[in-house]
């Protein structure tokens, strides 16, 4: 049973890691790989409007005859890119605020998780999508929007690490010793805080992958004719009865994308927390 | 042993209302959050009352009626006393209260929400409980994989596939709205609580109920995607972590089946974190409806959110977000509360 | 060993219990050890020695653990290794049940103990009304009373806790109680409490009591017999007084020597605190081979 | 609702019904579901339901309705003249013949006898002078349709004089969608709320804001025109934003109209027996204004290029049947409407004044366009992409952008600062009242504020055609036509406009509706009095 868990875990970090390659891969070679790279970047083709999945163009063409295949596979640098985008600057506002608060404890600690709760209280989807109808539409306002939206959790999470190990002797230790406030936080509380941090923040970049599309969706992300995926399901909405491939495809990358981030994040918690019980990602 | 009783209902006062007192604060941060952000877009609030082609001069006569041309820390005063008096303003879309309309809309949405949630938790609860019981095996891998599959899938792109496959090639199910206005026509619904289908059902409307249901149940399941994956991983882990405990052992030895073992002693365990969870997941599945109200032309909050938001009809998305975090508040707050009910040690934390 | 102990009660045989895969190498190898009624066998050894895998070997809850078990286990006659698992949980609790090692953990954290109790109680054909009455006569037994059934294990100390425990296996009438270090947990006053309580059992439903410790001198004060398992195996399986006093194997010995306080006096006394220490039950369980949620878990809130 | 319709939908109906059955069984217990079909459908037979694609009433007085709620009012409120598209012509509603002077100066409309307004009060002389006044002086809606008239008089209760300041075809002025509607005047707070103060054949019953069902209308017992039993005696007003629930509900039964539709929507509804496509081309252009004060735009070189380097075939092809291709500024069916226009789209001129303005590919530069365009619109959007496409080997860059109409794409193009402002504003114009004027004094007579001029022009030649044409068009109708044509010339040649096509109107209704007229005057309205069915 030991032994088939291992094995279990094994191929899960093997389709973590080898999936996250992969869509990095992608990402990044996008121009290679694509079959007609000009279609993903504002060319049409009226010749060859609409055209099901065939050997010329495997995910078919859509309503300007521009050939899907192509477009999903540069949609790779859009909704990806923002999510990452999006958590590393959370991560980063979060984890300042977050240590500031658990260290210094008191009434900046009161008055920094006030201020994170009343952000927490707005579901994140409906405070990007105010955000984003004040923001320019594009991958940029989608960016911040978000970002305004996600830092709290990161802040919540990084004070309370950091909490716990203030009040540890070696700490304490520090401080009598006389330690700068910023080394001691640097070198003994921020490692300590990184690993559930590490675990939150590759799940996450799926969780703000399905958010951003969601609100690319509603309009409120990148415009036409970028090859945004959330964007290209919204296009394809009317055309789902009649032309399936058209929102089926980018729609099947989003999920595969935020698939393999929940994925690797199982990975990561199991290699370092395998005690822990799941709080779910925010994904609203 | 009267020590004892006493000592605890206090902190359970305490606790109740400490978090009422917090609940309180963020609420009114939130007021002043939301009004900041709208206030901050440029747009022209006459201009949409007015309509598309209105001339100036009636433009300038809406704008002094709306009192838009008063200074802008004026206008948040004046909104922030309404919001205390019941007066959200006026949406400068529908012409009408903001509050009004929010009302006859968030019935649908919370229909839409609840039955999304007694779905969610009706199979993952039961889904974590098998993979649990089941630990490592086929079941497991399935609801496993089941469940990351569930959580990743883009609620909006599950909506359109639903909507086209049941729906629309299979017809099995209305492709959208939330009534068939023949069938209401027929038979209209008296309302009692204001949820329609369950005033359909409590008022024994046999033929609305089933057409209510008809037009809920596909939009209910997409919003009861991620909630069923997430309870499911959470009462898994849950379980397992309860497995080892020394009590679960102890009632093995006391001779109760595994699945009284697991389902009874084990997941009672879980009851805490599937109520947090229930909150968090409440407060998500609320705006989650915005995507899935969208695609199923259902008439709750979340399509008046999303005119709003097109018409920048500030007004309306201060107040549906508002509402919103209100409900979200309140829907923790009462977690909280029954959490510290179901395990006394909550209260003493 | 003499052939009239064929006929015990419980009779464990060529019991080999492995973990992880059918060859490993088994981690109790007992080739005999039998139980008779209202006998109080104490099983002693260090940790590790497989103690608790033979309890819960008895109870049938390692094959749970993933465990496979050879050999033979017969109470009253009936073999239980082969024994389906819907026959053998009938047994449980009825007939034969655990006395846990640290009752505060034994209890669900989240429930009244009277939760537990009653529906142990209806678990086993009681009525409502029934299950009310015999459970409010054993916790009275016990020095209980029916109130303590609404309390949260929080709210009650480890010896109430563990006397709800033995309350509950009288009421229950069990016939065979597998006390796994039921005192380690406790004070010298609840531990004497305790096994005066045990006793008392004995007497009035001739239940057997299978007591395993690591506390020779405790043993030795309660137990008619002493069997001592090192590495799996009994060294040495003599009467309680005999073995005290004139140990045979070299590791009875030791163990004599790691509890010097009260050698040879058959009065429970004070002990060392080693079993409360969590790492300790842990590495017990893995040694023991469980999986790992369980070793996890056995650590405690 | 025709049988076949009935035998059409009922099994898939039966079929739904015992899925569901099955699933409410296993989710809660209902209380059995003694249901008949038939009797649920049973009112649909004289219900006429009108899909539209958002919430429709905003504004309930008729002397300020300008937006979607048009299509309710209409049929609750009448005017005194009707223009019939087809024959170019006006028609008497609430007026049954109308005499002017020779210099179209005086007007006299003689009313209907028997017509009441929906208060069972007679419509009279006094009512009209009354109702048109009150639109004249809330100057809201399009009530500078009436600028021209100076006085109106009661002679009698069965006639009304007009007395114009200048010349004007008042019949038609008076058949305008807005501003036009005759009612009963009242101070009254809240008078014109969720109800009809006028003399249609149809009343309120109810409206129900954000609801999907949210407007209904009742027949009017004592309407003028009467009753016959073959006639829709119920209106709805259905909210369905999703074509595609739209399709859904036409091919089910449950929609009896419906007015837009994406064409590979349209398509699955095409041939079926139940259900009838009417196409026609409308008077609603989409045109593109092009920024002549900014940067490069202002160059009237640059501008020519633009509008020749596009392919407009391709964006009608493109379009799927949405749109035809514009033969001008004023649309086809038309007063001064022509054929004959010379119009860009010559590819080879437009890479030789790129080069002579100096830009163009091998220039080094390139020219970069913003076009805003009104979120929402499918195939506007389709549209732009494909623009950006054709513009490209021209070294243009387009870049489009979908913004809200009201709160976004127009408010930027009003920005005090030039430079903040689009360079190209596409938009759907159409006029309020069936003369081709607004096409050209609201969207290029010159404007001190901005309003419609969204190409910033300003053309004292053209100002002073604009001034004219009007009177001219009552008194002098070939020379109007003769104007009209310079005007489009004058356009054509400046290029403030792109001319990027003509709606074409794909409606759909059910197999049985007949008398159903598509009238681009009166754009997605529908007289539903006009129909029967069976």
């Amino acid at each position: 049973m030991r032994a088939r868990g291992a094995r279990g875990g094994r191929t899960a970090l093997v389709l973590a890691l080898g999936g996250a390659g992969a869509i990095v891969l992608v990402a990044l070679l996008a121009p290679v790989l694509a079959p007609y790279p000009e279609d993903a970047t504002g060319a049409a083709e009226t010749a060859q409007l609409l055209r099901p999945p065939s050997a010329a163009h495997w995910f078919g063409t859509d309503e300007l005859g521009r050939d899907v295949f192509s477009r999903v596979l540069y949609g790779a640098r859009i909704g990806p890119v923002v999510a990452v985008a999006v958590v590393t600057v959370s991560l980063v506002v979060g984890t300042v605020i977050g240590v500031v608060a658990g260290y210094f404890g008191g009434w900046i600690d009161e008055l920094l998780m006030r201020l994170t709760d009343v952000f927490l209280a707005v579901p994140a989807l409906l405070l990007a999508l105010a955000l984003a109808t004040v923001l320019a539409p594009g991958p940029v306002g989608l960016t911040v929007a978000l970002t305004v939206t996600w830092w709290p959790w990161y802040a919540r999470l990084v004070r309370g690490e950091t909490a716990s190990v203030v009040g540890r002797p070696y700490i304490e230790a520090c401080r009598a010793l006389g330690l700068g406030h910023r080394r001691t936080l640097v070198r003994h509380v921020l490692p300590n805080a990184s690993t559930p941090l590490l675990v939150q923040a590759s799940t996450d970049v799926g969780g703000v992958l399905l958010v951003a599309s969601g609100l690319s969706f509603l309009g409120l992300g990148p415009q036409p004719p970028t090859p945004d995926w959330g964007l290209m399901v919204e296009q394809s909405q009317n055309y789902f009865t009649t032309h399936w491939w058209l929102g089926t495809f980018p729609g099947a990358a989003i999920m595969l994308v935020a698939g393999v981030c929940f994925l690797l994040g199982d990975v990561v918690r199991d290699r370092f927390d395998p005690r822990h019980v799941p709080r779910p990602t925010q994904r609203a | 042993m009267k020590r004892a009783r006493s000592g605890r209902g206090r902190p359970m006062i305490r606790y109740a209302a400490r978090r009422s007192v917090l609940s309180a604060l963020v609420a009114f941060g939130v007021v002043v959050l939301t009004y900041l952000i709208a206030r901050v877009v440029p747009s022209d609030p006459a201009g949409v009352w007015a309509g598309p082609r209105a001339s100036a001069v009636e433009r300038a006569r809406v704008r002094a009626e709306l009192g838009l041309d008063r200074p802008v820390a004026e206008q948040i005063v004046s909104y922030l006393t309404g919001v205390s008096r019941g007066d959200w303003g006026l949406s400068v879309l529908t012409h009408r209260p903001v509050l009004t309309d929010l009302l006859t809309r968030l019935p649908n949405t919370l229909q839409l929400v609840l039955a999304g949630m007694v779905i969610g938790l009706a199979v993952g609860i039961p889904a974590g409980l098998f993979a649990a019981r089941w630990h490592g095996g086929t079941v497991d891998r399935l609801v496993r994989s089941g469940a990351l599959l569930s959580a990743a899938i883009p609620t909006f792109w599950l909506a359109l596939l639903l909507q086209t496959l049941i729906a629309s090639r299979l017809d099995l199910l209305p492709i959208a709205g939330s009534y068939d206005r023949a069938v209401m026509g027929a038979h209209p619904v008296t309302t009692v609580t204001g949820l329609p289908l369950l005033d359909a059902v409590l008022t024994g409307n046999g033929v609305a109920a089933t057409d209510l249901l008809d037009h809920l149940l596909l939009p209910a399941l997409v919003v009861a995607s991620y909630p069923a994956a997430v309870l499911a991983r959470m009462v898994r882990a849950s379980i397992l972590d309860a497995v080892g405990e020394p009590h679960i052992q102890m009632v093995r030895a006391l001779g109760f089946p595994e699945r009284v073992v697991l389902g009874r002693f084990a997941l009672r365990l879980a009851w805490n974190p599937v109520l947090q969870l229930t909150a968090l997941i409440f407060g998500y599945s609320l705006v989650n409806t915005f995507l899935v109200e969208a695609v199923f032309d259902y008439p709750g909050l979340g399509r008046y959110a999303a005119d709003a938001v097109q018409s920048l009809d500030v007004p309306a998305v201060v107040g549906v977000t508002l509402l919103v975090a209100l409900l979200y508040l309140a829907a923790n707050l009462a977690v909280d509360l029954a959490q510290a009910a179901l395990d006394p040690r909550v209260a003493l934390r | 060993m003499v052939s009239a102990r064929d006929a015990a009660w419980l009779q464990l045989r060529d019991v080999r219990v492995r973990f992880g895969s059918s060859d490993a190498e088994p981690v109790v190898r007992v080739d005999e050890l039998p139980l008779d009624e209202r006998e109080f066998l104490g099983l002693a050894g260090e940790s590790g020695a497989g103690k608790t895998t033979v309890g819960l070997t008895v109870l049938g809850l390692t094959r749970r653990a993933g465990a496979h078990v050879r050999g033979s286990i017969r109470l009253a006659g009936e073999e239980l290794l082969s024994m389906p698992e819907r026959r053998l949980r009938r047994l449980r609790g009825s007939t034969m049940t655990l006395i846990p090692q640290n009752p505060a953990t034994a209890f669900n954290p989240v429930l009244p103990v009277g939760v537990t109790v009653l529906r142990t109680l209806r678990l086993h054909g009681c009525s409502r009304a029934e299950a009310r009455g015999r459970a409010a006569a054993g916790l009275e037994r016990v020095g209980l009373s029916a109130a303590h059934l609404d309390r949260h294990p929080h709210q009650l100390s480890g010896g109430q806790l563990q006397r709800v425990a033995i309350a509950l296996a009288s009421a229950l009438r069990t016939r065979l109680l597998i006390a796994d270090e039921p005192t380690s947990a406790l004070d010298v006053t609840a531990q004497a409490q305790i096994c005066t309580l045990l006793t008392q059992l004995r007497a009035e439903h001739g239940t057997a009591v299978l007591f395993i410790s690591h506390d020779l001198a405790l043993l030795a004060g309660l137990c008619d017999r002493i069997a001592v398992l090192h590495r799996g195996r009994v060294i040495e399986d003599r009467p309680a007084t005999e073995l005290v006093t004139a140990p045979h194997a070299d590791r009875t010995r030791q163990l004599l020597a790691a509890a010097p306080r009260l050698r040879g006096l058959p009065v429970p006394g004070p002990r060392d605190r080693r079993g409360e220490e969590p790492g300790d039950e842990n590495r017990e369980a893995r040694d023991d081979g469980y999986d790992e949620e369980a070793a996890d878990g056995a650590s405690g809130p | 609702m025709s049988s076949q319709i009935l035998l059409g939908s009922r099994p898939t109906y039966r079929r739904r019904r015992r899925v569901v059955a099955i699933v409410a069984a296993l989710a809660i217990s209902l209380p059995a579901a003694g249901c008949s079909d038939g009797g649920a459908r049973a009112d649909s037979d004289d219900t006429f339901v009108y899909l539209s694609s958002r919430g429709l009433v905003t504004e309930w007085d008729p002397a300020r309705s300008y937006s979607d709620e048009v299509v309710a009012l209409s049929n609750t409120y009448e005017t005194l003249t009707r223009y019939n598209a087809g024959s170019g012509k006006t028609e008497g509603v609430l007026a049954t013949r109308w005499t002017s002077s020779k210099d179209r100066r005086t007007w006299t409309f003689t009313l209907r006898d028997n017509v009441r307004f929906h208060s069972g009060r007679p419509l009279t002389a006094q009512a009209v002078k009354a109702s048109i006044d009150r639109t004249m002086r809330l100057k809201a809606s399009a009530s500078y349709v009436w600028d021209p008239v100076r006085s109106i008089t009661p002679i009698g209760k069965r006639k009304v004089r007009f007395e114009l300041s200048r010349p004007a075809q008042l019949d038609i002025i008076a058949s305008a969608t807005y501003a036009a509607w005759i009612y009963e005047v009242s101070d009254a707070k809240d008078y014109y709320k969720a109800n009809a103060r006028g003399t249609g054949p149809y009343m309120v019953t109810s409206w129900n804001p954000s609801s999907e069902n949210e407007v209904q209308l009742t027949a009017f017992k004592d309407y003028w025109g009467g009753w016959r039993t073959n006639q829709y005696k119920n209106v709805v007003f259905q909210a369905v934003p999703q074509a595609s629930t739209e399709a859904q509900l036409m091919r089910s039964g449950e929609g009896t109209y419906t007015g837009g539709m994406p064409p590979q929507l349209l398509d699955t509804l095409r041939g079926r027996p139940d259900l009838r496509v009417y196409e026609r081309p409308s008077w609603q252009t989409l045109i593109g204004l092009m920024n002549t004060q900014k940067k490069p735009l202002d160059d009237i070189r640059v501008r020519q290029a633009v509008a020749n380097a596009l392919d407009y075939q391709e964006l009608v092809k493109a379009s799927r049947g949405a749109l035809v291709a514009s033969d001008g500024v004023i649309p086809k069916g038309m007063f001064g409407h022509t054929t004959t226009l010379d119009l860009p789209g010559d590819q080879d001129r437009a890479r030789k004044l790129l080069k002579e303005a100096g830009y163009g590919p091998g220039s080094g530069r390139t020219i970069t366009l913003e076009m805003t365009y009104p979120a929402g619109e499918d195939t506007v959007r389709t549209l732009g992409d494909l623009m950006k496409a054709q513009l490209r080997p021209f070294g243009i860059d387009l870049k489009v952008e979908g913004l809200a109409w009201a709160s976004a794409q127009w408010p930027r193009a009003k920005k005090k600062n030039v430079n903040e402002r689009q360079d190209i504003f596409v938009m759907w114009w159409w006029p309020d009242d069936p003369e081709p004027l607004s096409y050209f004094r609201n969207v290029f007579r010159t404007e001190k504020e901005i309003s419609y001029n969204l190409a910033y022009y300003s053309n004292p030649e053209l100002d002073r055609l604009i001034d004219s044409v009007g009177a001219l068009t009552a008194t002098d109708p070939d020379d109007a036509v003769r104007t009209y044509r310079t005007m489009q010339e004058i356009i054509i040649r400046d290029a403030p406009q792109l001319f990027l096509g003509t709606n074409t109107y794909q409606r759909v209704l059910a197999g049985d509706v007949k008398g159903f007229v598509d009238n681009p005057a009166y754009a997605n309205v529908v007289f539903v009095h006009d129909l029967t069915h069976h």
